[in-house]
């Protein structure tokens, strides 16, 4: 394998929160090769975000490291690594022109002069399916869908070798997230993309990734191929999170499976031991006091006593 | 900010009534501010009637003079001047001192935001009149005693205002773009949130525009006004004494501080509802 | 005779840029006991068709402009206020997309419930309260007495989700209408909260209508599904059949967009090109019809109108889809 | 109801009041400074009041050749104990002269939010009940127009016509000199005298509170949890009152912390107009004889005040909003 392009190492980030602390991302290693798409996958309050803000600088660790490209990430170049957002209502300066925005990152990092932005404004523009003439208009005249298609264009405008794509298709209806999907895959294989996936739909994130990380409550429980994942997974969290995705074919999404028990408990004060415990089927009194650390289960590395 | 950035915004404007109500009484005002010198020329201080004459009584003195003689219609207009100066004046200094405040503590968080807001929880606690008042009365009464004080008891809510609106931008998604883009401090700010903030602040300060010329006249009225300068409120604390014989002396000043402030009330509301439903739609 | 049955309705919004047609002549019909689902991306009308049936869609500043919504022969539409008032909560009851702002956040679980109880029943405080804990205990809440006490912001979303059903329950009502129960829960608490609708539909024998834009949500729980699109319904029929056959270009068009897991990984999704027009001006006929690969000059000249293809399969196109979707 | 730790939070929020009673002194300390002439110039009054051998005692006793943090410290030590200086136009001790005139700003103050909350609740749910009616039409003229109308001159306007003109009051003054035999007469007789100023004090506050209401309600009227009650087969009045009046009460009571401040500016300006025996008249006759340390003193005092009413008003908060943890931050 070859190195890695993006690599977290012990990644911890902790905000304070009134009383407590929440603690959002705990110790998570991972690494994502060139060329690559890593997913990241987990319900909300699991860090998966915040994992995408700190990748992209937007926070600073509060312990850990972050390496890009093999050196630490605060001495790499932003333009290299770009983000794709998940609102496409709230990712667009409402006061600035399309085009605008699609110039900003030309103008900060003094690319061209202005016909050449111009052009590599409408050329991306294109490129993304949009009419050139959307240059002049405001975000709040386009629909959803091209809005986001905006926003990956700006992501891709200073040609990134990362993209980090943070539920880039959650707010869209479905008839329009395939197009946007599409979109993803076709740039990502023409411009061989390195790429960090992160959703909270484990369909999805397998569609387009090659390796999954499933998280819970801040930290790993998961991560494996895409393949061995979806069909054979590990982890009672992983196995949990599939069974609960509503079925397409009515007549299996009649047959009774094993639900997950009571609510996702609180990053603020997590469950002490494995994080999971209080909601596991498998769970021991060994899993109340011992934390399990992420270890090499077949094809997969799995934080689990008994997996 | 350019007028393109804000589409339609005159025609917003225009269509709210408000705002153009306001708009309009506030044109009459200035234009009376402006040319009211030449039509009563002479100094309102100087006596130039009997005393005491009711409006309509002498044409040449159309609303009547006061317990000097001093003619009303120029104690107005002057006072107009005054009015219109004093709440710009102050008001530019309050904006900017809210804004520079607000922006940094909802930018930077933490214990720069800490720091400024317990100095504005502060100037919100002390009663802002009476602070006016001891200002004034320790600096002795001028016109720029008065700007001053009245700026520095006006930007509390101006900053928490810009605050509010930094916080919540702060973390939209097309800041952290904007962020992630590579962009610095100083352009972020500029060019992404302050933009989006200005509008209701814009909206705010003829608010303050409006509470100021409220808070100068209530200085002139207890005598803190420039012993120089004729101002709405002078007058009014002038004809206090008369009240029951001649109340037109304190009512005509008094009249002429409620369609200011109004003209400024309707306009800032306009501007409120012209500007925000941009942001608010999302 | 249906339970519900819906004849004609059109709800519009007067806009200053126009008459939203947001509910364009909607038919649909639901039997004593049984689920329906209302399928639709966002604009379709789906949640507007849910709110005119109690009426609700007034308040939102919508207006009913035709049409009839039957409740066992009764016109809901021609009610006064205290005879609608009488059907809802009572022998008609909702829940809503965001439990969260949907329960009153100063007044504690139990209250809400009693207020529910003592709205439609003549029951003592002392007797409705230890009902309400009966129902908090329907509904699987940990806990009921102690969380009968708490205020909504104490719980999670899983539970606020309960709370909101047991106030619907708490009358027995013969329809249930739920607007998106579970797009706002994660995806582990989503699967409990269908458990709990599907278990608690059977024991009490309600019908139920269900909203949601989820196409596994209506696999999982419905018996009869309606697909909208811009205001109208484009197809209906038995949930098995119509996943399986598919007939209008649109339901087709849905159901592979989200048959995601049937893909190879990384392939190309198939997509429906084009969005969702404006309710604002509407195409003349279909209005799909800019967006289909099956559209002929007719799509564009007429309106097509619901026609049955089998016992309870409707749909409204002119160039249905006939086979099967491939396996 | 389930209120736990409401004591720890009287604790902790009267400890939080400590840093802004130092600010407050702090800054009345700076205008002192900053004050032309000496700090003794000003304490004193400049027309010579003081006689030169007490202004040169206040000298030695103020520190004025010690360093400024000395000097601070000593201000400070001052105020805690409470000792705001002596009053030499009026021969006595500021702290004396504040708190005989307390009482009487404190009534004016409470009679006109009495006022203005109850009859601005009235107006506003009554505005937001009939949306576009000449009723909401009327009252938001009426909000407009108080808020461009000063105080201090709708005092003067009110004497010129119930005083001078109608006779139906009496134009200032808090008793009528010579009357009031027995407890009852006086009463009465200081509640004729309270009419006009509380409700010339009140009306700006009534303005903001009906506007307020009215859109809080109008607010909620759409809110999630307002649809739920109509779904519930709940009446009109029934959700106005008990769902969507009972939440509109939060922002009001939020808007009543920041107000006290701006009440008692506006109890200053009323007390003026009608002689009304309380702070805001202190003042007055303060600026009239440039006594400068009674000024100070009573800037710090209503200062005070307004912690203290800013104190209740949190407390009143934690009471009404369940979502407010005592123990924390708003959940």
């Amino acid at each position: 394998m070859s190195a890695p392009l993006l690599e977290l190492r012990g990644l911890v980030k902790h905000f304070p929160a009134g009383a407590g602390t929440v603690r959002a991302v705990d110790d998570v290693s991972l690494h994502v090769a060139p060329g690559e798409t890593l997913g990241l996958v987990g319900e909300s309050g699991c860090g998966k975000s915040t994992i995408a803000r700190l990748v992209m600088r937007i926070y600073q660790p509060s312990a850990g490291s972050i390496l890009f490209d093999g050196a630490e990430l605060a001495r790499a170049d932003r333009a290299r690594m770009q983000m794709v957002f998940q609102d496409p209502f709230a990712s667009l300066n409402p006061r600035e022109t399309i085009g605008r925005i699609l110039e900003q990152p030309l103008l900060v990092h003094r690319r061209g002069d202005a016909a050449e932005r111009r052009d590599r404004v409408a050329a991306l523009l294109q490129r993304v399916g949009l009419r050139p003439e959307l240059a002049q208009r405001y975000p709040h005249e386009l629909s959803g869908g091209q809005r986001q298609r905006v926003g990956i264009a700006r992501a891709l405008i200073l040609h990134p070798a990362m993209i980090v794509c943070d539920e880039a298709v959650s707010a869209l209806d479905v008839s329009v997230r395939a197009q946007v999907l599409n979109l993803l895959l076709e740039l990502r294989e023409e411009l061989g993309l390195t790429a960090l996936f992160i959703s909270h739909d484990l369909a999805v994130v397998r569609h387009m990734s090659d390796r999954v990380a499933v998280m819970y409550l801040g930290q790993l429980v998961e991560q494996a191929d895409r393949d061995s994942l979806w069909h054979a997974p590990r982890h009672p969290y992983t196995r949990a999170l599939i069974a609960a995705a509503p079925r397409l074919d009515p007549s299996a999404a009649r047959t009774p499976r094993a639900l997950l028990q009571g609510d996702l408990p609180s990053p603020i004060d997590p469950p002490p031991g494995c994080r999971f415990h209080p909601r596991c089927p498998l769970a021991q009194p060994r899993c109340r006091q011992e934390a399990p650390a992420l270890r090499q289960v077949g094809a997969a590395q799995v934080a689990c006593h008994f997996a | 900010m350019s007028a393109s950035a804000q589409p339609g915004l005159l025609w917003r404007l225009s269509v709210n009534r408000s705002a153009a109500g306001g708009a309009v009484l506030l044109a009459l005002i200035l234009a009376l501010a402006i040319i009211g010198p030449l039509l009563w020329p002479g100094d309102p201080w100087e006596m130039a009637a009997p005393p005491m004459l009711w409006p309509g009584e002498d044409m040449a003195n159309p609303l009547g003079t006061d317990v000097m003689g001093r003619d009303l219609a120029a104690g107005l207009v002057s006072g107009a001047r005054v009015s219109l100066m004093i709440g710009l004046v102050s008001t530019l200094i309050a904006a900017g001192i809210g804004t520079l405040f607000g922006a940094l503590g909802g930018f930077y968080g933490g214990s720069v935001d800490a720091v400024l807001m317990r100095v504005t929880e502060l100037f919100q606690t002390v009663p802002s009149f009476v602070l006016a008042v001891v200002l004034v009365a320790v600096f002795r009464p001028s016109v720029a005693t008065a700007v001053l004080a009245i700026g520095i008891v006006s930007w509390p809510a101006t900053a928490r205002l810009v605050r509010a609106q930094f916080l919540l931008l702060r973390e939209r998604e097309f800041v952290l773009a904007g962020e992630t883009i590579g962009m610095g401090t100083p352009r972020l700010i500029l060019t992404q949130i302050l933009p989006n903030a200005l509008p209701p602040v814009i909206a705010m300060s003829t608010l303050t525009i409006a509470h100021a010329i409220q808070t100068e006249a209530a200085l002139s009225f207890l005598g803190l006004g420039d012993p120089n300068v004729m101002s709405w409120g002078t007058i009014i604390g002038g004809g206090r004494e008369q009240l029951a014989e001649a109340w037109y002396v304190c009512g005509l000043p008094g009249i002429a501080v409620v369609v200011t402030v109004l003209a400024f009330n309707l306009l800032g509301e306009g501007l409120n509802d012209a500007l925000n439903p941009h942001l608010q739609r999302r | 005779m249906a339970l519900l049955d819906i004849r004609g309705l059109q709800t519009w919004f007067d806009t200053r840029a126009g008459t939203v047609k947001a509910v364009n002549g909607v038919n649909l019909s639901i039997q004593p006991g049984e689920t329906l689902a209302l399928v639709g991306e966002s604009g379709s009308g789906k949640s507007v068709t849910a709110y005119s049936v109690l009426r609700l869609i007034e308040a939102a500043g919508g207006r009913i402009a035709g049409g009839e919504v039957l409740f066992k022969g009764t016109d809901l539409l021609k009610l006064d206020a205290a005879g609608i008032r009488a059907v809802r909560g009572n022998r008609i009851a909702m829940i809503f997309q965001e439990p969260l702002s949907a329960l009153n956040p100063v007044q504690s679980i139990g209250t809400q419930i009693v207020e529910a109880l003592r709205l439609h029943r003549d029951i003592g405080l002392r007797a409705a309260r230890e009902r309400a804990v009966e129902l908090l205990e329907l509904v699987r809440m940990p806990s009921p007495r102690e969380r009968a006490e708490e205020f909504p912001h104490r719980l999670s979303g899983g539970m606020r989700q309960r709370a909101m059903i047991a106030i619907a329950l708490a009358c027995e009502p013969e329809l249930l209408i739920a607007d998106e129960p579970t797009t706002a829960l994660d995806v582990t608490t989503q699967a409990q909260i269908l458990a709990l609708l599907r278990e608690l539909q059977q024991r009490l024998g309600m019908a139920m209508l269900l909203i949601t834009h989820d196409l596994g949500v209506v696999a999982e729980i419905a018996d009869r599904v309606a697909v909208m699109y811009a205001g109208r319904v484009v197809e209906e029929g038995a949930v098995g059949a119509l996943f399986d056959r598919p007939a209008h270009p649109y339901t087709r068009g849905l159901l592979d967009a989200v048959r995601i897991e049937a893909l190879p990984p990384g392939s190309r999704l198939p997509e429906i090109p084009g969005i969702v027009p404006s309710l604002l001006d509407l195409p003349p006929g279909c209005a799909f019809a800019p967006r289909c690969g099956r559209a002929s000059a007719i799509c564009q000249a007429e309106l097509p109108a619901l026609r049955a293809i089998g016992v309870g399969r409707r749909h409204a196109c002119c160039h249905p889809h006939l086979e099967p979707v491939p396996a | 109801m389930k209120r736990r730790g409401l004591r720890p939070f009287v604790l902790r929020r009267l400890w939080q009041v400590v840093p802004v009673l130092f600010g407050i002194a702090a800054l009345n300390f700076l205008i002192l400074q900053l004050a032309p002439g000496d700090v003794v110039d000003v304490l004193a009054g400049e027309a010579g009041a003081a006689t030169p051998e007490y202004m040169a005692q206040l000298r030695a006793a103020f520190g004025l050749d010690r360093p400024l943090p000395v000097q601070f410290l000593h201000y400070l030590g001052n105020l805690a104990t409470l000792d705001l200086g002596f009053s030499f136009r009026l021969n006595m001790p500021v702290l004396g002269l504040i708190m005989t005139r307390l009482p009487a700003t404190l009534l004016l103050m409470t009679s006109a939010l009495a006022i203005a909350v109850v009859a601005g609740s009235l107006l506003g749910v009554l505005a937001a009940t009939r949306v576009g009616s000449w009723a909401d039409t009327a009252l938001s003229w009426f909000v407009l127009l108080t808020y461009a109308v000063p105080t201090f001159w709708l005092g003067l306007m009110a004497i010129v016509l119930f005083s001078a003109g109608l006779g139906w009051l009496p134009s200032g003054g808090m008793y009528t000199v010579g009357a009031g035999h027995g407890a009852l007469a006086m009463i009465g007789d200081v509640a004729l005298h309270l009419i006009l100023p509380a409700v010339t004090l009140s009306t700006f506050y009534m303005a903001v509170y009906a506007r307020l209401v009215r859109s809080s309600m109008l607010e909620l009227y759409g809110a999630d949890f307002i649809r739920t009650a109509r779904a519930k087969g709940a009446g009109e009045w029934r959700i106005t009152l008990v769902h969507a009046f009972r939440n509109a009460l939060l922002p009001m009571v939020t808007m009543l912390a920041y107000q006290s401040a701006s009440l008692l500016s506006g109890a200053v300006l009323v007390e003026t107009v009608f002689s009304w025996p309380g702070l805001g008249r202190l003042a007055y006759e303060a600026i009239r004889t440039r006594d400068l340390n009674l000024l100070l003193g009573i800037l710090f005092f209503s200062s005070v005040v307004v912690v203290l009413v800013n104190l209740l008003v949190d407390l009143l908060y934690v009471l009404i909003d369940p979502r407010v943890d005592p123990a924390g931050r708003r959940a």
